[in-house]
């Protein structure tokens, strides 16, 4: 199992949220991040003081997937998530050794799996 | 006279409040400072020349240039209140005017832009129009009732906010996503303050402190209160919940509609005119979000459809009895309502061409919206270069411009 | 008295905003709400029915029905004021006590259930209480002195607050987990909104600008600075930190205990009645929250302590060198001591009573609280469908029912 | 008279919020309470002492004890006013004075040691100031002008405020870090609040509802919008963007520079002040940042500078015609100019002194500094146990001293 | 050494911190956070705009934990977290390769284990 | 490839990321959260309610970074974040097994190289 890291744009988010749902990808997790890397920096100004704002809005994704859905992740992320100007983000994949769904105490490949679909075990 | 020419200044930061938080936070500054720029500049526009425009003698068209620069407007008395803060006050009627437009076009137009927008429309629509109605002009010779505003200032505005809205076009995420509200009780503050502050709007306009006054007061306070009712009712029937937005939404619209009959109807028919301006309004809003009209913050539903519902609902239900000039069309003067209509027609035709030569003009010399790009970004980072809620992380001073080496190692 | 009566009115949005400032994010709406809706159903209440209650003509017990939807009530004087405005003055009591209460129940009361309640309370307690003590009824008979509303404000809302938090029970998470304010700039941004709109609810009460509104109006200002100080001094001898939270509170305690004897009390004894009355406030807030009583935001504390402190400082230091009708204790009248502890006691006892039986009957119709889930979850998305902050993330747009395919493809 | 006291008062919750705005979230309460604890402690000094101090006979130097603890103040006129009413006038302005200080030391300062500054402060330099120009003082009879308190409030409170943060230092992190607003909105909705609280300000100032308090209200008005236009201009010209906080602050400077001349001077007189006073203010703002002071929040490029452009261009704007006593350098009285310039520099030199003094001794005492760990955490943990924005997680309930298991068990 | 990456209710933080504690799990760090996966979505109205909320409000804790605190760790969260409602979240466990204590610069095992506390070094 | 997660006082922020940006680090997330450790509680107090905070404000930082960029990054963490106080925080180090740049799509090594830089394939 892995764990998909996605940072993305936040106006991007709706469009990843509706492509990892039609990759049938419903569990996910996000949260509001600041980031650096080649975006153009803003300035600010309050009153006397002019600030350089190094760090941009962005939305974090950590998507807890079985191993034969870290493509079928990945693809959705990379196509919805484009805009092709610098600050699209990144994705990190990271290896996951156990997942447990914390209201049944299922483990691994059943957490993830939610209940209506079945899928092979190929963790 | 005082205290309502400063209850009234305050609805324009409360106005401010309402519509920003209305917003998105990335351009909740932008929004707020819509409302509060028109502070200064038709602040600064109206003793200069607007007021000579609305309230110097001149045609039925429109006032002359006799009072520019506040000439002649001194402590003497103009009507029963000194000519000087006559001035002032109506000068706060075309500050808030103005800026009620600004919730049709918020999130996508460029700050100076719109700062020019306003003070020419408060000169050029607001202006002739206050001529027409309060200054001896032509709509006042008709006999149109208005007692605090409901056409000059809420259709004028109203009508301008639906122009703009079409000529400026929708934001980019207009329909295709959610915008939601970022802060909900500033909203409700500013539907606070703005009740506060309407009691001078509507309360002053008897221009001293009579029967009139106490009646309009009266009416200010429970029209409100019954569109308030209505509309709760309205949300729970629809959704089973009344809903926040929805209340001050409802306070707004109560006010506005009673805005030109608060002198002039009896209390309970203020109450009556409250409850029923809340149902084409709520429609309005339902309805408006279904069509392609990004008229943001509903100003035309809201101040539009209230203004009308308003106005003709003065010339149905004012009263002799209560200190109105003439009787409406319940008490055996269908003629009232008539004049009313015409003026409300006018009032739209008037202000629709007069924003739309106003856009179209300033679009020929510098565009008004802002890039798309920009709009993603958020008005506040790319108009004003700050951001409501800065919380400093990864912000780097930048040393001024002007301090050198040495003025730095001093430290 | 227009300016005053916008005052009161002002107070209740400020109410909400002291209350809202006080929960949790997400039942701020709806806190913000409970007062505000009081604007809405006791607003419209009172000029209806409540009025003629508390005012019209009766028995020493209630008021008649002859002003019943305003019959009757005009701008000929009542008193020194148009009976209109007196009308809309103590209507604007009328709703802010029914606010009052609100704070007990915050975080768990359904919201339609609650502005039934606080309707039916304001015609079947309020107004009773309010034709005892001003109306003619049988406590001004008895010289009972109250110059702005101790026990009919604030005795009668307090009184009701404990009730309601003991019928109710406390809030799921009351003694478990800790209840925090989620912003206490708008706790404080209410209580000097408060403080404002009182010198209207102290200031009017005289009903005229007199030599009296003066004192009450100074009274007004010197009181709550005198608990300020006291509180500040009890918080830093106790934890040695002063709180904000504890400034708002002293602020609201100290205008409450000033209110029955603003017009009757020389200003030094109107700094003693401020001070004193801080200190078992303050003791009563830390009691309480050692108690199941799940009085949320400490309505018993505040206003009911600080009301039986204010009413029965009324009879010991009322003077009529600073005219009041009669002395009190400390100038030589004791008996007007026992006239005011009467008058508290039935205030409780009629108020609680009253309180209890609306409260029954109401549950039998319908549930009053939430169920345990949306109280997790927050009353603001349960009650209202709203959030009070949303940033708009994973929010869908959905297509309203009435949009077809059709009109959707048009865009 | 009473509403403007009134509106006074809501001036110094307002400027709690333009203040509080502008600091970092983690100081917001304590920058809060800096303005609202002077509500407390200036507010009952102010009728214990300083009002004896500033208005009762004396010499010129300084009032007498003969009204200490409010004795011979009654409802007795004052001039055209109730002496209890005029002293409660000029308690506000005592209270606004004080805290207008606290935004030079914002972030740094231990609560207690800075409520005995203010105390001490309004009774040993503002209430001299302010018996020497408005209590029969010298400089009344000196004949320096000020109508509504540039020199005594506005110049002594900013002399005061860069005299304390010379001597208290400056943040740790001045300089080194950028320190941004954590909350523009409420900057804003302190300057709206201050502008309406500030026509209470000016306009009561002439003790009666005549032409002189309506010119000075309508001074009031259009000074402040010349100077938001000003303002607006020279941020597009310097940086291409207008800023909120920009516009916020023009519109205190503007109001801080008509204060002294409202009363006094023609209403295009008053905008050219607005205008003219935004310049210096502009500068000293962009300058004051480039040094080592950190007046934190501009005091003295507001107040400070606002106040002595003011003074000067009354004397040299001042108009008979209009209601000053006497007339300006540009209307043939160049000596006026003298006298307001002797007005400006005894006022900064003995508000200078005065709080120099009041520090070190406070300084010897007790430390007034927070520790720089404590500064770190930020002031409102440190100082007052308690967070602006609480969410609450990871808050464990502290059972109080005296809950013993029984009473726990009992639940 | 591993990361313990738990998302759990808000609700059950208090509880779920306890039992860390009692678990004599001490150091974590944990941050807001927004999932997605087989709640229950609710609808809110602002005027004529209805949208359906799709992300509800979760914790995100994140726990370096030495090999051997890993079973007690995930005990201590599956017990306290479940309320056994949908929505109870996930305990993720991702492979740590190196730990440091910034204070001391300490690495390891010795990095996450409190001063006063003493162990195996079996990591 | 590696992650490197350190948990930081907000206070040494900007130092920290100064220190990055020398080591040649651009491109990173940071995020908003609270820990527990060894720090001392403080109490707070609202009206009758006293509560302990248990929680102190950190700021999270994710690094995705080259192997060859571990050890440098760790460094200048190390030395701009440190206080010597109680409460400095942590730094983990993760395991990655692929990184994405959505913009391009590229991967692994080029997809965390700024473009400017080159640097020898060794992940
Ligand atoms: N090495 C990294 N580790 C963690 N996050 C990164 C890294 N590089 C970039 N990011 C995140 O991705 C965002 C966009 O990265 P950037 O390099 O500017 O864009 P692009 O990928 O288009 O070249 C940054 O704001 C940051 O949040
Ligand atoms: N695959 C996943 N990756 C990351 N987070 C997840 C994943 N699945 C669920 N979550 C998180 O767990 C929460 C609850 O998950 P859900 O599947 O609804 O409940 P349950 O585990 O009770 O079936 C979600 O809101 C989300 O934050
Ligand atoms: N085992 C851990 N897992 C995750 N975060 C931790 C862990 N231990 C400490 N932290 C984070 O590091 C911060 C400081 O840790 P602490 O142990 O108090 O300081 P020090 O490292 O100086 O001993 C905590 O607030 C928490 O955010």
């Amino acid at each position: 199992m892995k764990m998909v890291v996605a940072i993305v744009r936040p106006e991007r988010l709706t469009a990843v949220l509706e492509a990892l749902f039609q990759a049938d990808v419903r569990g996910l997790t996000i949260s509001h991040v600041q980031g650096h890397g080649g975006e153009i920096e803003h300035v600010e100004t309050y009153r006397g003081t002019t600030v350089k704002m190094e760090l941009s809005e962005k939305i974090r994704l950590e998507i807890g997937v079985s191993n034969h859905f870290v493509e079928p992740t990945i693809a959705a992320i990379l196509s919805s998530a484009r805009t092709g100007e610098v600050g699209d983000g990144k994705i990190f994949v990271v290896p996951v050794e156990r997942i447990y769904r914390i209201r049944t105490g299922e483990r691994d490949q059943s957490a993830v799996t939610p209940v209506a679909t079945t899928e092979s075990p190929d963790s | 006279m005082l205290i309502s020419t400063a209850l009234v200044l305050l609805m324009t930061p409360a106005l401010g409040f309402f519509y920003a938080g209305l917003v998105r936070s990335k351009s909740s500054l932008n929004t707020l400072m819509m409302s509060v720029g028109s502070l200064g500049v038709v602040g600064l526009a109206w003793p200069l020349l607007g007021y000579s425009l609305a309230f110097g003698a001149g045609t039925p068209g429109i006032g002359g240039f006799d009072h520019v620069v506040l000439r002649g407007v001194g402590l003497e008395a103009k009507g029963s209140v000194p000519h000087l803060l006559f001035m002032a006050y109506q000068g706060t009627f075309a500050i808030v005017t103005a800026a009620l437009i600004s919730g049709a076009i918020v999130e996508r137009v460029r700050f100076v832009p719109y700062l020019l927008f306003i003070t020419l429309w408060s000169l050029l629509v607001y202006a002739p129009v206050a001529h027409w109605v309060w200054g001896g002009g032509w709509l006042s010779t008709l006999g149109a009732l208005d007692f605090a505003g409901g056409t000059v200032v809420h259709i004028s505005a109203g009508t301008a906010a639906v122009v703009a809205a079409v000529m400026l076009g929708a934001r980019k995420d207009y329909a295709r996503q959610a915008l939601l509200p970022h802060s909900v009780p500033f909203t409700v503050l500013g539907s606070g303050l703005l009740w506060f502050g309407w009691f001078g709007f509507n309360g002053g306009s008897a221009l001293a402190a009579n029967g009139q006054a106490v009646l309009a007061f009266v009416n200010t306070m429970f029209a409100p209160a019954a569109a308030l009712t209505v509309w709760i009712v309205l949300d729970v029937v629809r959704m089973g919940k009344a809903t926040a937005v929805g209340l001050a939404t409802a306070i707004v619209v109560g006010l506005v509609a009673i805005t030109p009959a608060a002198g002039f109807v009896a209390p309970v028919s203020g109450i009556a005119i409250g409850a029923l301006a809340a149902i084409p309004s709520y429609f309005g809003v339902l309805w408006r979000a279904r069509t392609r009209l990004d008229d943001s913050l509903d100003v035309v539903a809201a101040h539009g459809l209230g203004g009308i519902v308003g106005a003709l609902l003065t010339g149905v239900l004012a009263q002799r009895s209560w200190g109105s000039p003439v009787d409406g069309l319940l008490f055996g003067n269908p003629s009232q309502l008539m004049i009313q209509a015409v003026a409300v027609v006018v009032v739209i035709a008037f202000a629709a061409a007069g924003t739309a030569a106003i856009l179209f003009s300033l679009g020929m010399i510098a565009p008004i919206r802002v890039a798309v790009a920009e709009e993603g970004i958020g008005l506040d980072v790319t108009q004003h270069g700050e951001e409501a809620y800065a919380r400093g992380e990864g912000a780097v001073l930048v040393l001024p411009a002007g301090r050198g080496p040495s003025a730095h190692a001093a430290r």
